[in-house]
């Protein structure tokens, strides 16, 4: 029979990594997840505590998925202080992707913290199919930096160049992600830039790509409850970011006036970001 | 294309309307398709695309005096069937962030789902609301997974009454009431909503249900206890219909589980004068209006009827 | 076989009956899968044969003081989703042909279904009963589609507590209450029942619904109105076990779209002490009984549990 | 998708055949209804009246099938008098069917009235197979005979036999089927006897053919109200005919002491035939 993904499917957690002090992987087997596209989101049940969407996280072994998540309030943090053999409950993967133009053939990722995530997957896909990858993450400081290695070896096979910059310079570059996108679309032609972090970053990118006449990619995050397209909490003008996103495109986002500056709290009001 | 042919288009496009238009409880609508209320329905921009890709009319969330965050995550579970299980806790922006959003509403036709404890509250959404252009009120007495609002206030008639009535004082504009299955009956709630001045019925909302994942023992909503939308809900949303419109004889709009042309014609044999789309937006996406207005369109012409008003209630005579 | 082997069969098979024996209510069953009244349970043969196949009790068809015929055809109508509208009118052979029936019963645990539109009606039910080998009664207040018997009374909690208190003064038998949902709170009526002296609840029964033909208009019942069961009905089912249970206090058997092991240990957890079969036999057939109990045998295994009764009510926990 | 047999399908009535003053034949086109096995029914609703089981009739038209209906009470007079292009609801088809044992060389087929409907389609399969048949049509007067030249039709391929009684002797053989299979059995050794029509009729059958070793297979007839096996108002011992049956055979009927002698009413309580 056909798997309804939006019924709860209980998994175990196999494995778990520690990316940075903050922040931990949790693997487990799930096919539906495993074949996830780069931008799509699993809505993750931490019994007893919260619903929260998660990115989906490659794993290596087949038919495995994992989620990568920074302790942050109740809900992360209770993901976060779960242990191997403990059981999540997991429903889609939701929403659309990342998509690779026809022509493409040279990129920039651009990518902060667990906004990694889909960019992982999506470089996956670059490299299976040859594209130039310019991947830029960006931390505050070298403790927060995780994924470098493993974006490296997910690009090994496609000529590639993983770029970090830290804003107090502990590691990499000094500064913001986008002080290092300048600078690289200023000498080099890229055909799509792909970005997933915050909304404040991703909007300086679009604008600053845009100048330059460079399609964006941007994977957005919003309140969510249901995942599936109804309840409008994860509304951004008149789209909804579970179901038309989570990824938009450069028309689309400058189309959307609330980009980078407004979203809805779970009431669903209007609210600044800071 | 040649002007002869925009004229021709034209014409078909107006009979289109005229054959699904609906005219019912002081309201007047090009078709009978309707949102229902908490889907979708917090945000001027939706509502905007919504009524593009064909709705009737809009009915919001339900809203409250001031904003509700609602329950914790889980708050939607997805059973099997196209049925969901929710308990948002009916979360909303609340009246001054919501008439705010639908200020500069000009020709939709939305209705405004009214939420609260008290018959003193109502006056005071309406008087938020009543100068915008709105079509409408629908007030929501059957929550079934709050305390103290929806269906514990539906349960009690008397309260009702009051409800209504204080509704009715301070608007002219059609006011619908949203009856629900639980544990009063809904014909005897119907019956003293009209008498209080209601124009019509909205049947039914949720019911009061649950689901346990068997795996850790734990009740899946963070809420424990929701309300149950969707196909399973239909056979009891056509009954209500049918009832409320035989014996109160009162315009209803049908809403539980209408997922296609067939429902819809089901619900408005049964009695409705329209029909709530709600957990089919989930299954089938946002063009589930057109869908259905195509369907009963098809419907309509197979049995030589000029306007869909001709086929409500024709199961009475059975 | 080896005299050793048959020995250890023997042994695992008495094991087995250990892990599924249930006790509640003053009733112990082998196992927690029960006939639901209505399904086949008129005839004693029929009895037999389900207990061959398995079935831990088995509750008759509802008994009135008179034989009633029912409503005529269609009585029965096939929805989506495994789920059924009846309507047939509590047809069954009475009082006197169903003592007949059963006189002669040994060692089935037969549970009688009563149905009666006053108090002075159980009394005499139950002496027509009482001395036959019977393990108790299910009384049903909740049969949505016949006036003045079933639901109505069920929604009249004095009456309910007038007809249990009736019931009781007749016999030491086990009594269960069958609720429904519809028009009056399944709380307010099960802790009635308690107070009137009732060993356990049986929640629920079917739901008022209704289904109309959209080719020729007609209501497809020949009562127009029936009961829904099956699929749909189960997260119902579940809540109420789930809250009567918890706040009443009361043995509980779950009934409404049991259709397989999970269903019956999402049941459990939710606090029923038993699970009782009807819709499902029409889709699965009379192997229900043993898939399920076989199902249920390898959670507990999974589960380290030593008998079923461990994990009833393991929900409320949460 | 696989469609759901129990969900009620409105069919058109498109041809009617008078076969006697009082049995007239309805054909409509519905794919799943002329499938069905010999033995097999409908459960046919008659909008606003009633719902009959029916044995379904075979019909010449591809996709089509058929009911017989004979007039009598309200609920198949109320089918009778249905007209061309009026609708009709069916559910099913319900139960098992005929079997035609391997070796089956040359068999006899017993009935009489709407009993027949189930034995036609049982004789073009018995056609197809080219095994010898002989068919006892019984009737009370000539002008209750009917479906004889349809029969012989249906047996055009094989070797065959068709032979009508009726009680008052106005047509072929005076007297009674059991009579004419009596005599039949006495000279010729048939594999098997199918029959369907009055249950005393079926009774006497089984007893006379169990005299003789030869095996019955009986398509049983009681009141019905589900069709799908969950009410029991079918039942005969402790089969369901709707789904055990309708067809049982010998070793069966005889285990069945009601068999002949009781049915219940609609009320479940056993009666007596008369
Ligand atoms: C599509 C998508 C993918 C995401 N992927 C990841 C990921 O891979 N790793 C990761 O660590 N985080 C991810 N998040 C963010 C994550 O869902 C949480 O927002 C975050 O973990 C904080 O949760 P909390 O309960 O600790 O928040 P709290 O501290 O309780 O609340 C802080 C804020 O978190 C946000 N939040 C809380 N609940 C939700 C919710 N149900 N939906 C959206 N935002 C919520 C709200 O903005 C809230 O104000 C993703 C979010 C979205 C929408
Ligand atoms: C498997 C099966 C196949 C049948 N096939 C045919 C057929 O091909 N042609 C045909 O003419 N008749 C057939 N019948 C009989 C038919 O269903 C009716 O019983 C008959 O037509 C009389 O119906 P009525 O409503 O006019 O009866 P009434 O005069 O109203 O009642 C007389 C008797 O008819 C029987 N009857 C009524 N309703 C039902 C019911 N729902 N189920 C069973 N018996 C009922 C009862 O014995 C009842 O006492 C079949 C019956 C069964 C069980
Ligand atoms: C997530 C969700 C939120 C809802 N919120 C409201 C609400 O705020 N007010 C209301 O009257 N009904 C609300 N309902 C009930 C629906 O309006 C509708 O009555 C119910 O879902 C049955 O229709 P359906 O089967 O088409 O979904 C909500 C339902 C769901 C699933
Ligand atoms: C055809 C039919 C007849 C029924 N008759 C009775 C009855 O006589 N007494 C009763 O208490 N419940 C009766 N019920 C209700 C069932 O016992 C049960 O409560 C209901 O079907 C829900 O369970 P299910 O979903 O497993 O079928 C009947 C149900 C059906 C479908
Ligand atoms: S999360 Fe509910 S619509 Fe997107
Ligand atoms: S007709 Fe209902 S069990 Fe056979």
């Amino acid at each position: 029979m056909h798997t309804n993904i939006n019924r709860l499917r209980i998994v175990k957690i196999e494995k778990i990594v520690e990316e940075t002090p903050t922040v931990r992987t949790f693997a487990f087997k799930d096919v539906a997840s495993s074949n996830a596209g780069a931008g799509q989101f699993l809505m993750v049940w931490i019994p007893q505590a919260e619903e929260l969407p998660m990115s989906v996280m490659i794993w290596h072994e087949k038919f495995y998925a994992a989620v990568t998540v920074r302790k942050k309030g109740y809900g992360s943090t209770s993901l976060y202080n779960k242990r191997v053999g403990e059981s999540l409950g997991v429903r889609g993967p939701y929403g659309n992707s990342f998509e690779i133009p026809k022509n493409a053939r040279k990129v920039m990722l651009v990518g902060g913290g667990t906004g990694l995530v889909p960019l992982l997957r999506l470089a996956i896909h670059l490299n299976s199919t040859r594209i130039d990858t310019t991947l830029i993450i960006g931390a505050k400081t070298h403790s927060e930096v995780f994924f470098e290695k493993l974006a490296v070896k997910c690009l090994e096979d496609t000529n590639h160049q993983v770029v970090v910059t830290t804003e107090d310079g502990s590691y990499g570059i000094k500064g913001q992600t986008t002080e290092a996108m300048l600078k690289l679309i200023g000498t080099e032609r890229f055909d799509t830039i792909y970005t997933c972090g915050p909304e404040g970053m991703m909007k300086k990118i679009l604008d600053l790509a845009s100048a330059s006449l460079i399609p964006v990619q941007a994977s957005l995050e919003r309140y969510m409850k249901c995942g599936i397209g109804i309840c409008a909490s994860c509304c951004i003008g008149d789209k909804l970011v579970c179901k038309d996103g989570t990824v938009f495109d450069s028309e689309t986002l400058s189309s959307l006036s609330e980009f980078g500056l407004e979203y809805r709290d779970k009431s669903g009001r209007k609210c600044k970001y800071l | 294309m040649f002007a002869e042919d925009a004229l021709e288009l034209r014409r078909e496009q107006s009979a289109e309307r005229n054959t699904l238009s609906v005219n019912f409880g002081g309201m007047c609508l090009r078709n009978p398709t309707i949102l229902a209320s908490g889907f979708l329905g917090i945000s001027m921009d939706l509502f905007r695309r919504l009524y593009k890709l064909n709705a009737g009319a809009i009915v919001s969330k339900s809203i409250s005096c001031s904003p509700i965050e609602g329950y914790r995550n889980p708050t939607i579970v997805s059973l099997d069937y196209s049925s969901y299980l929710n308990a948002v806790g009916l979360a909303n922006p609340g009246a001054d962030a919501f008439s705010e959003e639908i200020r500069e509403n000009d020709n939709l036709p939305i209705m405004v789902s009214l939420v609260g404890s008290s018959e003193k509250e109502f006056p005071i959404l309406v008087k938020k609301f009543d100068r915008l252009n709105i079509i409408g009120y629908e007030i929501n007495l059957s929550c079934p997974h709050v305390a103290k609002m929806g269906i514990e206030v539906g349960d009690d008639p008397e309260l009702v009454y009051r409800i209504v009535k204080a509704t009715r004082l301070h608007t002219t504009k059609p006011i619908f009431v949203k009856v629900g299955v639980g544990n009063t009956d809904v014909l005897s709630v119907a019956s003293v909503a009209k008498d209080a001045g209601a124009d019509g019925i909205t049947a039914i909302n949720t019911l009061r249900a649950m689901a346990i994942d068997i795996d850790t023992g734990i009740p899946v909503l963070a809420n424990k206890i929701g309300g149950l939308s969707g196909k399973p809900i239909k056979p009891l949303a056509i009954r209500c219909v049918y009832e409320i419109t035989k014996k109160v004889g009162i315009p209803v709009m049908a809403c539980g589980g209408i997922f296609d042309w067939e429902d819809a014609v089901e619900a408005m044999l049964a009695g409705a004068s329209a029909v709530q789309l709600g957990s089919v937006l989930a299954t089938e996406g946002l063009s589930s209006f057109h869908a259905i207005c195509t369907g009963i369109q098809a419907y309509l012409k197979r049995k030589n009827a000029k306007n869909v008003m001709e086929i409500i209630g024709l199961a009475h005579k059975y």
